[in-house]
């Protein structure tokens, strides 16, 4: 990205206040905002800067901070960069405003990640079930969820040992981990 | 005509007509692979495939008319291979001409329509309706040809036409005299064997094998017989029109299975057509020749 | 004075009619009709010689009138047809007695209009068909088109316009008819046939031409052959069923038998072929010939786009009508017989099917084929009915729609007419389609929730219905019997006989034995049956359970294909459909409606016998100097 | 109206040796003529083009694809299967017409494979539908599903793969292990009970409390046989 | 016997003269006067056409010569057309009481008096003041009834039959210039030398437009339709019904005994089918039922002149067959206007409350289409063959003519029976038909009645008036009866 096109996007986004920029590579900028600031920055990204198309909502769950992450990928065609608005919201209400009405593509991203974990947002047209129809467990992307006990509880385990495989471990050879602990789940408890 | 030679001639034509019809179908499946340079079924394939349908131990019906609907189509074609005389036995021939015989061979596909019908699947009765829409188009050169040939030998008796043919020798074949109509007979041949590029009724992308979509064990199995007696029936068709039918056994058998593989050769180069182009196909070429052909005749 | 069989018959139909008329409103008026017309039938059984032999019954009353005399006279031609009209009249009113009567009151209906209707329509056919000359068979035709109107316009409202257009397309064929009669008288010096006989040989070509186009136009009116088609289909539809049945089983042959005296016996078809359409190399026979062959297929590819049961039936019936005037024209022996038979036979199926759809319409209520289906579960002797009915309308082999089919076909091939067998062909196939749809979106696919409860047809209603399916599989198995009735018609009216035998007809040129080809289709059935019986046993399942890539059939989504049945056919053709008949019809009342302003315009305005009277002046004047 | 097909059919089980020559040559056409079901669950899919096509030619086996479920033998699970698509396996399957094999391609199918610790894949099929045979690989190349194949091949010969029976026979197992995964109204418009009763295929596995919770919410599904109604007395609105 | 038929004449005429000052003295006396000199009337022509021996005989009036006086010429054919004017003046008689009852009772003696005196009288010049008298009730009749369209009709109908009387004297004027006698069977004689050129042709134009008036002749009978929609429906009955046909036979008279140039006969012909084509297709759109009436007699007297245009004795056979159909069927129908009136879509419905009256109107419509049993169909029979028989193209156009016509005619005909019959009224037209009134109905079923009865009796009644054209034909009969008959008797 040309230099005066960088240097005139800075001073752009200077106008939020509390905004905090980092140039990551000539054609992406990420930025820190605070939650209520976004729209601000959207509506300025997309009315002055061109960034008209929002190619991504992504979530990131911290569950340690007890906060949500949220980034709002927005691209623009005439100077072929890409701006990742982050901001952290408070895990435990989950609600937040749609920006459905700067871009209409939010609204399946905002659908997925309310169902994946949980986050309301405000003004969305459809905050009904997506992909997981046949679900109605917690939100499975969310940290606390265990998917291995769920498994455990709804599914069952292939329990695989041929005959052959029991006379090989009869001899002592056969595999060095033993089943039970081939799970990697963090969860040790 | 005994009733103890007819009632042998009613059994032994059909199942002359079932075996040289397997082979048929095995002919053309081996030349598909030929074309797309695989090794092909085994030589049996198509009597394993129908024993097996056959043997299906759970059938599904959706009533009896699916039940009659697929008596009706096998015993159409049965009833129709009497009608056409092979060498050595002429059935009863005499007793209805051409014309009978392509109204009979209609009774078939109006059977599988009604079981069809019965099964309560759409994708069989758009399957039907590109069916008989196929079946207005292929008919028409179809009519031609025969009008043709019966006006030039004043007969619709095949035993005659196949007399007054072998009678002349090579030069009174109706391919030589008549060389017009028996291209637009071949393709309209071709369309009503319902392969490839004029298999718009068994799609099995789009209508999942149109008709054949609710049929299983020996319902399927019945129109895998069908198909063989389809083959059959067409091809012997066109060599008794066309090629003088068959004085020995094995020339009659060599110019039906020659016949046959012009088409099905023909069959595996081409995508599908849609139904309109079918019709709009149909109609122009063959019908132009077979006009053509006929006023040569007139 | 004794009383001759044909006296007989024309009382006991007159009988018939008083009945009806006095008793109509009782509740056994339905039952004592049938009886009636069974008793008509028995008399008419009694004249059986004049199926088998060229002989001659006269009536004892003749008139004489204004120097013309009238006489009434059967001969085979018309022992044929009336048998014909007797015939479906009996079984029309016995399916219409019991269940369908009280249903047709409850409607609204006017039960005592109908069986004197019937009766009158029975009464003025017969005078019709024994007429001895020709001003008595004009008489009858305007009594049988006047007797049509009462029978269609009974249901009021759109019945009651198809029935005005009818009567305006009745009352100009009677006209034309009228006006061929007068030619007739002077040329002829009489009305008999005899000396009508006598003066067509003399007479000069234009006057010939003149009698050819008014007869033909005024029969074929009453036939709808191709351009005066438009009224017969909404009027046989919107009659009441039983009635649809009579009418469209034997009304608009009454032009054909008409067609039969006059252009064929009395003009003969060798005089017809005489006359050359100048500059053309056509003459009046192929001219005949190329409107029946559009006749057929026209409203055989018009039925195919019908969404109601009945006006496809009707239409078809138009398009059958060209095969009988077909096979006529060609008038050899095959020709001519063929024709003929398909007079009996269309009437047999032709009832059939109307009967199976009131059978239908009675218990479902509605004849709208995109609001059926599946009823083949719920209704399966009219299922019956109704595909034999289909299979002898297409004409295939098990029915006696296939021979004379068969007949017309090789009568075109002997004469060597391509185009015609290709346009005849057309017909059929087109024929075979449009039936399909009609049996498919009726009785097979997906049985509706709300008919899941509908029964069979009543057993008044269902005996006159398989009588007839029986019939039309028994003249299939052995057409001998019409073939018999139909070859003294051919002497009769001067065609060539042919010869026929128990199961067909025999010639050298390729002959067709029924019993033979049936005997054998049904044995090629039983082997299918065994083949097909001898693996596992099947089992029924729901018609839900059914293949639907993978999702699941629930009843309240309706999973069937019934509207705009043969896409891919109407994309290519959809666009022929213009109606330019209609657009034709319109021009004309068009025409009229702007004539009728003038007219009346003239005699409005004030000024206008000052404008009269000048031109009055005016003509006095160039008349003095 | 007794519908045609309740005439007793032949059975040719008893015993004699042309019994036993008719059910070898059953079992050997049974084994040459495979119809596959042309229904691909997951990636396992891609392989099969290849198998069918020039270099690796199924059909010299005797092995056709087949467009719908009723016209097929085998069914292909290729790949994971998650819980929305084996909802419409178990319909395709039991839609297709029995003897029927099904062959589970992809360690997927095996153990849940690279997905095992997902909350929304089956791990262990055949616990919703007896399966003959499982391909391991992810993604077997043509020739191990030929292999696998021919292996299918000679056990339906020798007569060992009636694994279908099975479905039947402890219909109750697989029912209840399918009603604890998609809750208990759970229903599939095919009536295995009756279609069971039918061919005379009941175990003591066919029936249990899971086949009870079904009959109770079961929506009626005997086909609707042809009556004429005239006995039936006027429903009453 | 004979002698009383000069009563016929006078004693309506006296009667009429009287009337308004009996009706003053006594008004009951007064009302059954007209009746019984009408009924007297019919009976003297009754028994003369029961008893007369069929010979036609000629009464010279006042004692005077034929030549110089006048005289009644009495044939089959005049002796019909009296007896039936007395009938049906009789039956159309205005029984309303009002307070111009005596002036309308009066104006109609004086019309039945001249009709019968048109139609028996021998003298051109008698025919001409008979034709005045009549023209003259005309107007005061239809001025009678009192409303405002009924007057704007009548100055029409002044005007035009002024003008219409002013022609007829002009061409009297010419052939008694070019003859010297106005006596009809002394014309006979002299016409052929005479009268047979262009100024003979002429005379018989002018005559022809003149009387023409009267008997709705295409170019002057733009009057009909009003007058008869406005008038009394009784009136207007006996107008269209036989008052037409008077002035008809009269151009009848003329054609027959004296103007035998071709050209006349194209003339009326061409003006016949240009009145059947004005008069069926005005009425395809007519709204109101009586003046679809009217247009449909402009039609029938249409197709009665193109009758009249065919030369020989069948062709007179066909114009009287034609012309009593129509009076009976045109009266009975006026009959059924005057029992329903108004506006056509009114009848919606109706056959429900009065099936007697739709019956009727279905039957009179049948006969009129020329349905076989009824009359109708063999009036028509006879004009048809006729028509058929001649060579010159112009007859062919005027058959076919007539043949469109009567299709048009069935249909607007039956658009308004099935519109009778619609059983299922359209629920916001409360069907009003009116009451039925119980006299006009009772006339228009005593017409049924008489229809039903001509069917019957067809043959015997075709031979009937065979015989009467026959007579009416033959010209030398005619002359003879009225010149060599010595002076008429005294008394």
């Amino acid at each position: 990205m040309s230099q005066e096109i960088a240097h005139w996007l800075d001073n752009l986004l200077e106008e939020i206040e509390g905004i905090e920029i980092r140039r990551k590579s000539s054609r992406r900028v990420r930025v820190d905002v605070p939650a209520d600031a976004l729209p601000a920055l959207l509506e300025l990204l997309q009315g002055r800067a061109g960034y008209i198309h929002l190619s991504a909502i992504s979530c990131v769950d911290w569950i340690d901070d007890e906060e949500f992450e949220l980034v709002y990928h927005v691209w623009s065609y005439e100077n072929h960069s890409l701006v990742s608005a982050h901001i952290r919201i408070a895990r435990e209400p989950g609600v937040y405003l749609s920006v459905y009405d700067l871009y209409q593509p939010a609204a399946f991203f905002e659908r997925d990640i309310h169902e994946m974990y949980g986050i309301h947002f405000e003004g969305s047209p459809n905050m009904g079930k997506f992909i997981l129809t046949e679900w109605d467990g917690p939100p499975p992307m969310r940290k606390e969820f265990d998917s291995e006990a769920y498994i455990n509880e709804h599914l069952s385990w292939q329990e695989y040992n041929p005959p052959w495989l029991q006379a090989l471990i009869a001899e002592g050879g056969g595999v060095v981990i033993p089943p039970e602990e081939q799970r990697f789940s963090r969860k040790k408890s | 005509m005994a009733p103890m030679e007819l009632i042998l001639e009613l059994t032994l034509m059909p199942l002359i007509a079932f075996l040289v019809g397997m082979m048929m179908v095995l002919m053309m499946r081996r030349i598909a692979a030929k074309i797309q340079r695989r090794v092909g079924p085994p030589l049996l394939q198509p009597l394993y495939d129908i024993v097996k349908l056959h043997s299906k131990r759970t059938q599904i019906s959706h009533g009896l008319i699916h039940d009659i609907g697929i008596i009706m189509a096998m015993g159409g074609y049965i009833a129709a291979e009497t009608l056409l005389p092979v060498p050595g036995m002429n059935g009863i021939a005499e007793k209805g001409g051409i014309i009978t015989l392509l109204y009979l061979m209609m009774i078939p596909s109006l059977g599988l329509a009604l079981g069809v019908g019965q099964c309560a699947n759409p994708n069989g009765s758009i399957g039907i309706a590109r069916a008989l829409t196929a079946m207005l188009a292929y008919d028409i050169p179809l009519v031609i040809v025969i009008f043709g040939v019966a006006y030039a030998a004043g007969t619709t008796n095949l035993v005659d036409i196949i007399a007054q043919q072998q009678a002349g020798g090579f030069a009174a074949w109706g391919a030589v005299e008549m060389p017009l109509l028996a291209i637009a007979g071949l393709i309209a041949m071709h369309a009503s064997l319902g392969k490839q590029p004029f298999e718009i009724y068994i799609a099995p992308a789009e209508i999942a094998t149109g008709p054949m979509v609710e049929m299983s064990g020996k319902y399927l199995g019945g129109l895998f017989v069908m198909q063989c007696f389809q083959l059959y029936t067409t091809s012997v068709l066109y060599v008794s029109l066309f090629l003088g039918g068959g004085t020995t056994w094995f020339d009659f058998l060599l110019k039906s299975f020659l016949v046959l593989a012009i088409p099905v050769s023909i069959a595996y180069l081409f995508p599908r057509y849609r139904t309109e182009d079918l019709l709009r196909l149909m109609w122009k070429w063959p019908v132009m020749l077979g006009l053509i052909g006929v006023a040569f005749v007139l | 004075m004794i009383l001759t069989p044909l006296d007989e018959l024309l009382l006991f139909s007159g009988a018939t009619l008083l009945v009806a008329l006095i008793l109509g409103r009782g509740l056994a008026a339905g039952w004592m009709v049938t009886i009636l017309y069974g008793g008509q039938l028995l008399t008419l059984i009694k004249m059986a010689a004049l199926g088998y032999s060229d002989t001659i019954i006269h009536a004892s009353i003749n008139f004489e009138i204004m120097g013309q005399s009238l006489s009434w006279r059967f001969d085979a031609l018309s022992w044929f047809f009336a048998l014909i009209t007797v015939a479906s009249a009996l079984l029309s009113s016995w399916f219409s007695c019991g269940e369908w009567e009280r249903s047709f009151k409850q409607h609204g209906g006017n039960i005592w209009l109908y069986h004197s209707a019937m009766a009158l329509n029975v009464f003025t056919m017969l005078i019709l068909l024994a007429s001895g000359d020709l001003l008595s068979l004009f008489i009858g035709w305007e009594l049988v088109s006047w007797a049509g109107f009462l029978l269609m316009a009974m249901a009021g409202g759109v019945a009651t316009r198809a029935a005005m257009r009818y009567i305006t397309y009745a009352m100009a064929g009677g006209m034309a008819v009228f006006g061929g009669i007068a030619l007739v008288y002077v040329a002829a010096g009489s009305l008999q046939y005899e000396a009508i006989l006598t003066a067509v040989d003399q007479m000069s070509t234009t006057q010939l031409w003149m009698l050819v186009v008014m007869f033909g136009s005024g029969f074929g009116i009453k036939m709808g052959l191709l351009p005066f088609h438009l009224w017969q289909a909404p009027a046989y539809a919107e009659t009441p069923g039983p009635g649809s049945a009579f009418l469209g089983a034997i009304s608009s042959r009454m032009g054909l038998f008409a067609i039969l005296l006059v252009l064929v016996k009395l003009f003969g078809i060798v005089n017809i072929d005489s006359l050359k359409i100048p500059f053309t190399l056509i003459d009046a026979r192929d001219l005949l010939a190329w409107i029946a062959v559009f006749t057929i297929i026209l409203p055989t590819f018009t039925a195919m786009k019908q969404n109601d049961a009945r006006h496809l039936l009707a239409w078809h019936g138009i398009g059958q009508g060209g095969y009988m005037l077909l096979g006529v024209v060609v008038a050899d022996a095959m020709g001519g017989a063929g024709g003929l038979l398909h007079v009996f036979n269309h009437a047999t199926y032709q009832a059939a099917l109307f009967m199976a759809v009131t059978a239908v319409i009675h218990r479902t209520g509605t004849s709208d084929l995109n609001k059926l289906g599946g009823l083949v579960v719920r209704m399966p002797l009219s299922f019956v009915v109704l595909l034999v009915g289909i299979i002898g309308l297409a004409g295939l082999p098990p029915m006696n729609g296939f021979v004379s089919k068969w007949l017309v076909y090789r009568s075109l091939l002997n004469e060597g007419m391509p185009l015609l067998f290709l346009a005849a062909v057309i017909g059929t196939l087109g024929t075979i389609l449009s039936v399909y749809k009609l049996i498919h979106n009726i009785f097979l696919g997906q049985l509706r929730i709300e008919h899941e409860q509908v029964k069979e047809a009543p057993w008044s209603m269902m005996v006159p219905m398989l009588i007839l399916a029986a019939i039309i599989f028994i003249t299939g198995l052995f057409p001998g019997i019409p073939l018999a009735w139909v070859a003294s018609v051919q002497e009769v009216i001067g065609l060539p006989v042919t010869d026929y035998t128990l199961g067909g007809v025999e010639s050298v040129s390729g002959s067709l034995d029924m019993i033979w080809v049936i005997g054998v289709l049904f044995a090629g059935f039983g082997i299918g049956a065994v083949i097909f019986y001898s693996a596992g046993r099947s089992k029924r399942v729901h018609q839900l359970d059914n293949y639907a890539g993978g999702h699941f059939l629930s009843a309240d989504v309706r999973y069937q294909y019934s509207d705009n049945f043969y896409a891919g056919l109407m994309h290519l053709i959809g666009g022929w459909y213009r109606g330019s008949f209609l657009w034709l019809e319109k021009s004309v009342t068009s025409l009229v409606d702007f004539i009728s302003l003038v007219m009346q315009g003239l005699y409005r305005r004030a000024n206008a016998e000052f404008y009269l009277l000048s031109t009055a002046l005016f003509v006095i004047a160039w008349v003095v100097i | 109206m007794s519908s045609i097909n309740q005439i007793p059919v032949i059975e040719a089980k008893r015993g004699n040796p042309l019994s036993k020559v008719f059910d070898e040559l059953v079992r050997f056409c049974r084994s040459r003529s495979l119809f596959i079901l042309h229904y691909c669950t997951g990636c396992g899919a891609i392989e099969l083009p290849p198998a069918m096509t020039s270099r690796f030619d199924m059909e010299r086996l005797g092995i056709q694809p087949m467009v719908s479920p009723r016209q097929a033998d085998i069914l292909l699970i290729t790949g994971y299967v998650s819980i929305k698509t084996l909802k419409r396996v178990i319909l395709t399957y039991e839609q297709m017409g029995s003897p029927k094999y099904v062959i589970g391609i992809c360690s997927c199918t095996v153990n849940g494979g690279m997905y095992w610790q997902s909350y929304a894949t089956a791990k262990k099929l055949d616990e919703y539908m007896p399966v003959d045979l499982y391909i391991a690989g992810c993604m077997p190349r043509p020739e191990a599903v030929i292999a696998g194949l021919q292996q299918l091949m000679n056990r339906i010969q020798s007569g060992e793969a009636n694994s279908w029976e099975d479905y039947f026979r402890n219909y109750d197992y697989y029912l209840g292990n399918q009603q604890k995964l998609f809750g208990d109204n759970w229903q599939t418009p095919t009536d295995i009970i009756t279609e069971a009763k039918h061919y005379n295929l009941m175990g003591e596995g066919t029936f249990g409390e899971h086949t009870r919770l079904l009959e109770q919410h079961q929506k009626p599904l005997e086909a609707l046989d042809m009556r004429l109604g005239h006995n039936l007395k006027e429903p009453t609105e | 016997m004979n002698e009383h038929l000069m009563l016929t004449i006078a004693l309506p005429l006296l009667g009429a003269f009287l009337l308004p000052i009996i009706m003053r003295s006594s008004l009951a006396m007064g009302v059954w006067i007209g009746p019984a000199i009408l009924g007297y009337g019919c009976w003297i022509l009754g028994n003369l056409w029961l008893h007369g021996n069929g010979q036609p005989f000629s009464i010279a009036i006042g004692g005077f010569a034929p030549p110089i006086g006048i005289n009644l010429y009495v044939d089959a054919m005049a002796l019909l057309f009296a007896f039936a004017t007395q009938l049906l003046g009789l039956i159309f008689w205005p029984f309303r009481l009002d307070q111009d009852t005596p002036k309308r009772q009066a104006l109609m003696l004086l019309l039945v008096a001249s009709s019968t005196g048109l139609a028996l009288s021998g003298d051109l010049f008698n025919l001409y003041v008979f034709y005045e008298l009549v023209a003259v009730s005309t107007f005061g009749l239809i001025a009678a009834s009192s409303s405002g369209a009924a007057y704007v009709a009548t100055i029409r109908y002044l005007i035009l039959s002024g003008i219409g009387s002013v022609l007829t004297l002009f061409g009297i004027a010419l052939i008694y210039a070019q003859t010297g006698t106005l006596n009809l069977a002394h014309l006979a004689q002299l016409a052929p030398d005479q009268l047979n050129n262009d100024l003979g042709l002429a005379a018989f134009l002018a005559i022809l437009i003149g009387i023409g008036v009267k008997a709705e002749l295409f170019p002057v009978n733009t009057w009909v339709p009003e007058v008869y929609a406005t008038a009394a429906s009784r009136l207007s009955a006996f107008l269209a019904g036989l008052v037409s046909k008077l002035a008809m036979l009269v151009i009848l008279r003329l054609l027959l005994l004296i103007f035998h140039q071709p050209e006349a006969t194209q003339v009326i012909l061409i003006l016949g089918i240009l009145g059947v084509i004005s008069g069926e297709f005005a009425a395809w759109r007519a709204k109101d039922m009586r003046r679809m009436l009217a247009f449909s007699s402009i039609g029938q007297l249409g197709v009665i002149f193109i009758a009249v245009a065919l030369p020989d004795e069948r062709g007179v056979l066909a114009v009287l067959a034609l012309s009593l159909h129509h009076m009976l069927i045109k009266s009975g129908l006026f009959m059924l206007a005057d029992h329903w009136g108004g506006s056509l879509d009114r009848l919606r419905g109706l056959a429900a409350t009065s099936p007697l009256a739709g019956g009727l109107f279905v039957l009179f419509a049948l006969s009129l289409v020329g349905m076989p049993p009824l009359p109708g169909f063999w009036a028509k029979f006879t004009l048809i063959t006729e028509l058929a028989g001649q060579t010159d193209p112009l007859y062919m156009i005027g058959l076919l003519v007539f043949l469109l016509a009567t299709v048009i005619e069935a249909s607007y005909l039956f658009r308004v029976a099935a519109k009778m019959y619609q059983t299922k009224p359209t629920e916001n037209v409360r069907i009003n038909a009116p009451d039925s009134g119980g006299l006009s109905l009772t006339t228009a079923s005593l017409f049924g009645a008489g229809l039903i009865a001509v069917t019957v009796m067809v043959s015997p009644l075709g031979e009937a008036l065979q015989a009467v054209a026959a007579q009416a034909q033959d010209v030398d009969l005619y002359i003879q009866t009225v010149l060599q008959q010595p002076l008429g008797e005294r008394q």
